[in-house]
């Protein structure tokens, strides 16, 4: 029932929503690429998608908490963002190529 | 105390044994602590009262009591000569394989006695899952002594060995937890007394295989079968023998095989008296295969332990028909026959032990005319060969004409069967006794550069207390089955409400 | 002396003996091992002797010696005692097997002594002995079995004695077997009458014995006394377990007159005589008895007739003789097979001796072809023999023809007994004389075959001196059974003494009438006219016209042929049970046991291991596809709830 | 349609159709541009939501520096057109594929279900939103209450940025070639 309230109320839920969808937007690309760089992307892509959800609920709840764990989670991210560049850039010194698959040969 | 002493002072012995720094010196120690051992449990009988069928010198302290498990050591007339018989098999194989084991002697006598104290608590445990602990605990040394100091399929027959055990066990695990729950619902605390097991009435509906009695007399029968072992469950006994260094196989014939057949005594046949009945005759059908099909089997094999090996299969088959026939005279010879087993097999294996020592083979064919060059160890083995077919005045005569007479009691078809068991091991053992013997000088024997020396000193020591039993236990049996009677008498008298009293008086606990 | 230690002194005598020569076995000297073996089974046979004449001084009714030594099996309602008891049968037993025992250990002692194994030896002999005492002495049937067994056992032993031959430790291993199968169905007939009577002990089996016969077959009287009767067969080489017998004959001479002639093989008869009373309760029993005992005869006397080693035809001659006593057993006879029991002993005993003294004289050889004339080397020999082959073949005065002669008059006069089996008796008798002329013609008669370089000579003193005793035996051995009507014409009229002597021991016949007096003569002189035709046919054959007995042969060919070769027994045993039964385990063990059982538990863990194999393939490293599962995961998850 | 219900719908859509260019374009670099793009928008979504401190944070830390970052990896390595930009494996892939779809669907799904619970709370909720500019409040309740994770963060980043250099510097880790 497409009701015209969808479209001219915006809530909680369509905030949401968009949360949502760019989470799977993430997590499709953290399953089907295979350049590491284009993984660790998409995941920060999932993170953003968490973010957006925080605040929504912080807006409509209103905690201020919500925020302060979005400024974490964006730390957080950077961090990640980091590191995993890093591992990225060894990987590619050693195969001229930065596959996801030569992560397995990150074990001992 | 003395029964907690008996099971424990090996475990502290296998300690001692581990660390000792002198290795020349390890051997005579060995053999004290075995021995020292021996007399201890020899002790027993002075505590011991043979016309109470109680459980006697019983040691109870509670250990779970949230599930109701207590540390529970008891002993009767059914289990005390299998610990006398654990304790003195063990000195006699640790002197008879003196020289058998050269590498890692150390770690090898702490095994055997780990493997000692698990027999034993065995056999003393009346607690199901004090029992459980120390039944799988017997399996670990004896995978070490045949995977590490074995022959050359070792880790072929260990795997099989452990993997066929363990599967009966599990399934025993899951019987006892469910029987736990059983005496929770039925005496409102949990307990995994043996006492309470017998209190325990379980619901058996006949013809139904899905009543609880059922399910469980078949996990319980199941382990244990496993490890007698019956029929089409055996093919582990001969990979496991053959492989096996001479005191594994003869711990394992002798003593380890009749923790089956004690476990359908102790934990099947009272806990579900409906069940044993209503399948006896299943039990009665696989023994009598048993017997027949080792026999014949035993018969062509080329190797003497395999030989041996399937001729413990028939005997085993024996105790199984005497313990199902549930009358005094087969359960009197299923116990006796344990014993005879333990002694005759035993010694069986360490004979064939020595003279692997001597030619490195077990190949029938390539021996022939031994008697001739080796005299005394001929004597020996014929001896035991007589107790081994069971002639008069040997041990073995006396199981097997009480386990025929029971189980022909009971229903004259096995006795039948069974009776051809008499014929079949003469003809196995004395077929290969004439191979190895007699006849023209093998290969081995006549081979002029290993001349073959006739048994040592030791090597007599060894013997001669086996073969002293084998004639003692055959000429007079009463003085052995004097203890057991009133346990037996009770055992067959009660079968379908059987309950143990604990002796008064010599309680410690609770 | 009081029973007790007499009875002690007995049976320990040849045991003590064998442990003293068993612990000296290595040392060579066979003369000091045969003493001392001799001495055991001497001071036996005298203990024997004092017991047995403190048992005539017993009133008749009550003459029994029963000694209780120890309480051996007891359980529950099974109480044996380690027990033995001496009485008329017994009596004559252990008489028999200490006396002919001690000159069988002396005759021993000169075949023996250039043997290096000969304490060895008389460690075996006196081992059996002392088994065969408690054999005979046994108050209850398992005691009984543990003679039973032990005689089996040394049997084997000395059968095999000269082990390095394969050949004659398969005849030992032949011997146990086949009687372990007739100790196989003795222990059923043991657990079928305990079962039964609730007892084991002979007197008190006797005692409960129904009085009335049973005709019923599945009947436990009938069934246990069939399966004693079998586990008899087994000891006492009837058909169908006798083919161990000629086999064993492997074994030193001796032993084959002393364990394979006069004593072991006769215990099947003497547990028989000492059941009686059970035994006439089951006359189905007793019917097949008295048939197989016949069969046995007619078989083991055509088979004699046709060896040519002298030992097999003594051997095919004890078979036919055990025949006899089963017959006798079997028309209710007891005392008959008794008194045939005890003569047999004497003169086969003696016969073997004088074998064993024959193969010692021609270096070990066996060919009654390569013998003859032997007469003028070995004169002592040859006139032992001689009264040896008289009494064998009934010829009156001599042992022989008082017992064969009341075993056939029982067989036609019992009614348990039968015409047909009167006549084979007497055909046995025949086939009797003329396969024993023949042996004495061909080993002492006619003219000499012995090769050139074999000088024979005469046996030393040792060995002669038992022949001379057995040899006067076997002459007034026969003299304490006379018949009555033999009695009635005699001077004095003697007493049949063994019937007055066994009178309480052994039930009478039911319903049998005193015999026809001249009926009993005819038959009589039937059969000692037809032996004597045949003896004389015998003689003829190979001493006057030796080239007839090949044309005899020739003409009736195949019939021949199948006598000569025992009739393919011992190759119909191979063929239908032993080399199947071997096919079959070997099959066993490869089909059921490597290939079929191993190879299920094989599949069992190939499933679990192919199991393991597939949920490792789903951990294979690859990130993403981890992270596929946790995608999966949560959208499991999320269904749950959503659907929930 | 208010500007605000516009500017919303503008907005999501930009940031949903940014963020499918990352994961689909084959040129590493045209993903990170279309990050950046998706970046921007979310941070705009902060400021439609009102948290400004957040979205400039947003701006700053996202879009100014860490995909800064990836640019310049990307340039280091200096990457091409992907020929395989995507996992090999039809099957697996139809199984990812259909696990996100399902996963995005049932999400949507459950909020819409919850939709009249959700519109409970945003209408509790308005009330105590704070408007204007919630930076004070939220700097106060980040150095009061979560100083400690604040710290703990700091830390983080410090050992983060050693470890990422070392990792960084190493020469091919434990397979080295030579």
């Amino acid at each position: 029932m497409l009701s015209t309230d969808l479209f001219t109320q915006i809530g909680l839920g369509h905030y949401l929503v968009l949360s949502a969808l760019l989470f799977c937007c993430g997590m499709a690309g953290v399953l089907l690429r295979r350049n590491a760089i284009v993984l660790l992307m998409s995941i920060e892509l999932m993170l953003n998608a968490v973010n957006v959800s925080f605040v929504a609920f912080s807006r409509y709840l209103g905690q201020q908490e919500g925020q302060i764990m979005v400024f974490f989670v964006m730390t957080i991210a950077a961090a990640e963002a980091a590191v995993g560049l890093a591992l990225a850039v060894s990987i590619f010194k050693r195969f001229r190529e930065v596959n996801i698959r030569y992560f397995e040969h990150l074990k001992g | 105390m003395l029964l907690s002493a008996v099971v424990f002072l090996p475990m502290l012995f296998a300690l001692i044994v581990a660390l000792w720094p002198n290795q020349r010196t390890l051997r005579p120690l060995a053999l004290g602590f075995a021995l020292i051992e021996f007399a201890l449990s020899l002790g027993i009988f002075y505590y011991f009262d043979p016309s109470s069928s109680a459980l006697q010198l019983v040691e109870r302290y509670p250990w779970i009591e949230r599930f109701g498990i207590t540390y529970f050591f008891g002993i009767d007339g059914i289990s005390l000569w299998l610990v006398i018989l654990t304790t003195f098999l063990t000195p006699v194989a640790l002197l008879g394989a003196w020289k058998s084991i050269e590498e890692r002697v150390r770690g090898f006598l702490a095994c055997v006695f780990i493997l000692e104290a698990a027999m034993l608590g065995t056999f003393l445990a009346m607690d199901a899952v004090f029992f459980y602990l120390f039944w799988e605990l017997s399996l670990v040394p004896m995978y070490f002594m045949i995977g590490i100091w074995g022959g050359a399929r070792r880790i072929y027959a260990t795997v099989k060995f452990f993997i066929f055990t363990m599967v009966g066990s599990v399934l025993m695990l899951v019987a006892i937890i469910y029987m736990m729950f059983l005496t929770a619902e039925a005496f409102g605390t949990m307990s995994a007394s043996l006492l309470d097991f017998y209190r325990l009435d379980i619901p058996f509906i006949s013809g139904q295989f899905l009543s609880p009695q059922t399910l469980m007399f078949s996990a319980f029968a199941l382990a244990f079968a496993i490890k007698v072992p019956v029929f089409p469950l055996h093919t582990w006994l001969p990979d496991a023998h053959v492989e096996a260094p001479t005191p594994g196989s003869v711990i394992l014939a002798g003593v380890m095989l009749k923790m089956g057949t004690y476990g359908f005594m102790r934990w099947v046949m009272p806990v579900f008296p409906e069940a044993t009945v209503h399948y006896a005759w299943f039990f009665m059908l696989i023994g009598v295969i048993g017997i027949i099909y080792g026999a014949l089997v035993a018969m062509v094999q080329p190797d003497i332990k395999k030989l041996v090996a399937y001729s413990s299969v028939s005997h085993m088959g024996y105790i199984l028909i005497g313990l199902f026939a549930l009358n005094e005279f087969g359960v009197t010879g299923g116990l006796y026959q344990m014993l005879n087993h333990g002694i005759s097999t035993g010694a069986l294996f360490l004979l064939v032990g020595m003279i692997y020592e001597r030619t490195h083979s077990r190949e029938i064919s390539r021996y022939g005319g031994l008697a001739g060059v080796l005299p005394f160890f001929t004597i020996a083995f014929f001896i035991v060969t007589l107790s081994s077919i069971a002639v008069p005045m040997t041990n073995g005569f006396i199981g097997e004409f009480l386990i025929l007479l029971g189980a022909f009691q009971a229903n004259s078809v096995w006795g039948y069967f069974a009776v051809s068991g008499v014929v079949l091991g003469a003809v196995y053992m004395l077929w290969m006794f004439k191979r190895v013997f007699f006849g023209p000088q093998g290969e081995l024997v006549k081979d002029e550069h290993h001349p073959l020396h006739d048994l040592s000193v030791r090597e007599m020591f060894v013997l001669a207390p086996m073969i002293v039993l084998v004639f003692w236990m055959g000429l007079y049996p009463s003085f052995f089955l004097n203890y057991s009677k009133a346990s037996l008498d009770h055992f067959v008298k009660n079968q379908a409400h059987y309950e143990l009293a604990i002796q008064s008086g010599k309680e410690v606990a609770q | 002396m009081n029973h007790p230690i007499l009875m002690a002194t007995l049976l320990l005598a040849p045991f003590v003996g064998f442990l003293i020569n068993g612990l000296r076995y290595k040392r060579h000297s066979a003369n000091l091992a045969g003493v001392i073996a001799t001495t055991a089974v001497v001071i036996s046979f005298i203990s024997a002797i004092l017991l047995v004449v403190d048992l005539v001084g017993l009133p008749p009714e009550t003459r029994v010696i029963s000694v209780k030594f120890f309480e051996w099996i007891s359980v529950a309602s099974l109480k044996i005692n380690a027990g033995f008891v001496l009485d008329p049968v017994s009596a004559i037993m252990i008489l028999v097997i200490t006396g002919v025992g001690s000159l069988i250990h002396l005759f021993s002692i000169g075949y023996m002594h250039h043997d290096a194994g000969a304490a060895k030896y008389f460690a075996y002999l006196n081992l059996f002995l002392f088994n065969m005492l408690i054999l005979v002495l046994g108050d209850s049937l398992p005691v009984m079995f543990v003679g039973w067994e032990g005689v089996g056992l040394c049997s084997y032993l000395l059968i095999g004695f000269w082990f390095t031959d394969d050949q004659k430790a398969a005849a030992g291993m032949k011997a146990f077997v086949t009687n372990r199968v007739g100790d196989a169905a003795f222990l059923l007939g043991m657990f079928i009458l305990f079962l039964s009577f609730g007892t084991l002990t002979f007197s008190e089996i006797n005692q409960l014995a129904p009085t009335d016969p049973t005709l019923a077959w599945m009947n436990p009287v009938t069934l246990g006394t069939l399966f004693l009767f079998i586990g008899a067969t087994g000891k006492s080489a009837q058909i169908p377990l006798y083919v161990w017998l000629p086999d064993a004959m492997a074994g030193p001479t001796p032993v084959s007159a002393l364990i394979h002639a006069a004593t072991m093989v006769t215990a099947g008869v003497y547990m028989i005589v000492r059941l009686n009373p059970l035994f006439l309760a089951a006359p189905n029993t007793m019917m097949i008895i008295a048939i197989i005992g016949a069969l046995t005869v007619l078989l083991g006397a055509t088979i004699g007739m046709t060896q040519w080693d002298i030992k097999k035809v003594l051997a095919y001659s004890t078979v036919s003789q055990l025949g006899y006593m089963f017959l006798a057993c079997g028309v209710g006879a007891f005392g008959a097979a008794m008194f045939h029991l005890m003569t047999h002993a004497f003169f086969k005993a003696l016969m073997f001796l004088g074998s064993g003294s024959v193969i010692h004289a021609m270096h070990e050889e066996q060919d009654i072809r390569k013998m003859g004339g032997l007469k003028k080397y070995l004169p002592i020999t040859h006139w032992t023999f001689f009264f040896g082959w008289v009494a064998i073949i009934g010829l009156p005065p001599f042992a022989g023809f008082f017992s064969k002669d009341e075993i056939l008059a029982f067989a036609f006069f019992s009614p348990l007994g039968h015409e047909a089996l009167w006549a084979v008796g007497a055909l046995g008798a025949t086939l009797t004389a003329f396969y024993m002329t023949r042996l004495m013609a061909l080993t002492f008669w006619g003219k000499s075959r012995v090769p050139k370089d074999t000088h024979p000579h005469e046996s030393p003193p040792t060995m002669s001196i038992p022949l001379i005793v057995l040899g006067v035996l076997s002459i007034v051995g026969g003299w304490i059974g006379i018949p009555h009507v033999i009695g009635a014409i005699l001077p004095g009229h003697p007493e049949n003494f063994l019937e007055h002597w066994l009178h309480h021991s052994i039930k009478p016949i039911p319903g049998l009438t005193p015999f026809d007096v001249t009926t009993e003569w005819v038959l009589m002189g039937v059969s000692v006219t037809l032996a004597i035709c045949s003896a004389f046919v015998a003689y003829h054959m190979y001493v006057q016209a030796p080239q007839k007995p090949e044309k005899v042969a020739k003409a009736i060919g195949p019939v021949y042929k199948v006598i000569y070769n025992k009739y393919f027994v011992d190759e119909a045993y191979f063929a239908g049970i032993i080399n199947p039964l071997v096919k079959a385990s070997k099959g066993l063990w490869y089909y059921i046991d490597v290939n079929f059982i191993d190879k299920t538990t094989y599949v069992i863990s190939d499933v679990v291991r192919g199991g393991g194999s597939l949920v490792r393939s789903l951990q294979n490293g690859n990130i993403q596809v981890y992270a596929m599962y946790i995608s999966l995961g949560l959208v499991a998850t999320l269904l749950f709830l959503l659907v929930r | 349609m208010t500007p605000d219900v516009f500017l919303f719908w503008f907005l999501a859509l930009t940031t949903v159709l940014a963020a499918l260019g990352v994961i689909i374009s084959a040129n590493p670099i045209y993903s990170v541009l279309s990050l950046v793009m998706t970046m921007v928008g979310v941070a705009a979504i902060f400021v439609t939501l009102g948290a400004y401190f957040l979205a400039g944070v947003q701006l700053i830390v996202y879009a100014g520096a860490v995909l800064v970052l990836f640019v310049m990896v990307l340039m280091l390595f200096d990457l091409k057109h992907e020929i395989h930009a995507f996992t090999r494996g039809p099957v697996t892939g139809a199984i990812k594929i259909a696990a996100v779809g399902l996963l995005g669907g049932m999400i949507v799904g459950a909020i819409a279900l919850s939709a009249n619970s959700l519109m409970k709370t945003e209408n509790n909720g308005i009330q105590t939103v704070i408007e204007g500019d919630s930076t004070k409040a939220l700097g106060k309740l980040l150095f009061s209450q979560y100083l400690f994770g604040f710290e703990a963060l700091g830390v983080l980043l410090l050992v983060v940025a050693v470890g990422a250099v070392a990792l960084a510097r190493a020469k091919g880790g434990t397979h080295a070639q030579h």
